[in-house]
């Protein structure tokens, strides 16, 4: 799966993009236990909730199941207009 | 008519584009939104705006069909620019054309309540040394 | 800034001439009011708006104190336009420029209601065959 | 004083402004009285209250005194904007 991040995000994860696909991630919840293995800075931002997240380019609070040809993307709170 | 783009624009023109196709409008009810030159006590120089484009146009549609649904609204356009703008530009327009005033006012203030909360944009500030990344506060 | 005016003008140079004044402006809320081609389900071929202007000018400036008063508005701009219009003509602007969207917002809506309901102007409405005066229903 | 009329007010006057001085005006209710003599046609409409009036510029609802040097307006309902 495609995963996509913005803002300061990016800062810890030294990209704005990449492929991810292990047998572990079935939901989102896994992706999200996936993180902060894989990004031990990202782990208080994610366990503190105050990110968000969109799969496919929808807002997605509960968790789902994901597909291997999904785009899930994480940020945090916007700040447009 | 949604657009995301770099450029400035120039919000009559662009209006009048949409305005030109309809004879029954009475009543646009507009929002420009600038890069101001201090915020939070803290003088700005410039603002970087990144943006994830494809969930910008698939949210911006879907808001306005949302307005369109709650008021008799006859079209909208949205404008919001990304990447470096500095102060005094341009960051966003909405136009929300109807026959009367009170839908097309309060449309284009639903709109832009959705676009501050969930429009998928990140405004990096700029200072004279440094640098911030700011979430809404309105 | 009140202009009172046959002309018709161009708002976004108007609106820059202003905002170009003002590094602090954020937020500017925009109404624009149009000759529709048809009213009360009656086709409308053109109006024509009288207006006692020493009045207009007079009410425009306390509401505008008034607005500045109520709200944190930095600006104010009203072009109100009299004479012949034809359909699709601009009849009124009014924008609002503030450091934030909810007093400009706020002040550019209760400006309109003022101006719709106090404002010494008069809309003779012209039809194929006829004419007839409004009163404001809004 | 000035007596400026608009709208459909000036089809009924057939004047869209005069000069009206008599020892009879002091107040606006005396203006109202003297304008129903002048012009029976306007009497419906100042019985009926739906005329405004305005002094110097200024919405009058209630009765003042009257100057010599004043203006005054009357205008049904406004329809601007």
């Amino acid at each position: 799966m495609k995963i996509k991040y913005f803002a300061w995000i990016k800062d810890i994860t030294n990209n704005d993009e990449e492929e991810i696909n292990s047998e572990e991630i079935n939901n989102l919840d896994d992706l999200k236990t996936f993180m902060k293995k894989k990004y031990p800075d990202l782990k208080k931002y994610l366990d503190k909730e105050i990110l968000r997240f969109a799969v496919n380019q929808e807002y997605i609070i509960n968790n789902i199941n994901l597909d291997i040809n999904d785009e899930i993307a994480i940020f945090p709170p916007v700040s447009g207009g | 008519m949604i657009k995301i783009q770099k450029e400035d624009f120039n919000a009559e023109n662009e209006i009048d584009k949409i305005k030109n196709l309809y004879s029954n409008v009475g009543a646009i009810s507009s929002f420009t939104g600038y890069v101001r030159n201090e915020n939070n006590n803290r003088k700005v120089n410039s603002i970087n705006l990144e943006v994830y484009k494809d969930m910008a146009y698939k949210q911006f549609e879907k808001i306005i069909n949302e307005a369109k649904m709650k008021w008799k609204l006859i079209d909208c356009l949205i404008i919001h620019r990304y990447g470096k703008l500095d102060i005094n530009s341009k960051i966003v327009l909405v136009s929300c054309f109807a026959q009367h005033r009170k839908d097309s006012f309060e449309s284009c203030n639903f709109i832009m309540d959705y676009l501050k909360k969930d429009a998928p944009f990140w405004k990096n500030e700029f200072y004279e040394n440094s640098n911030e990344w700011l979430a809404n506060s309105n």
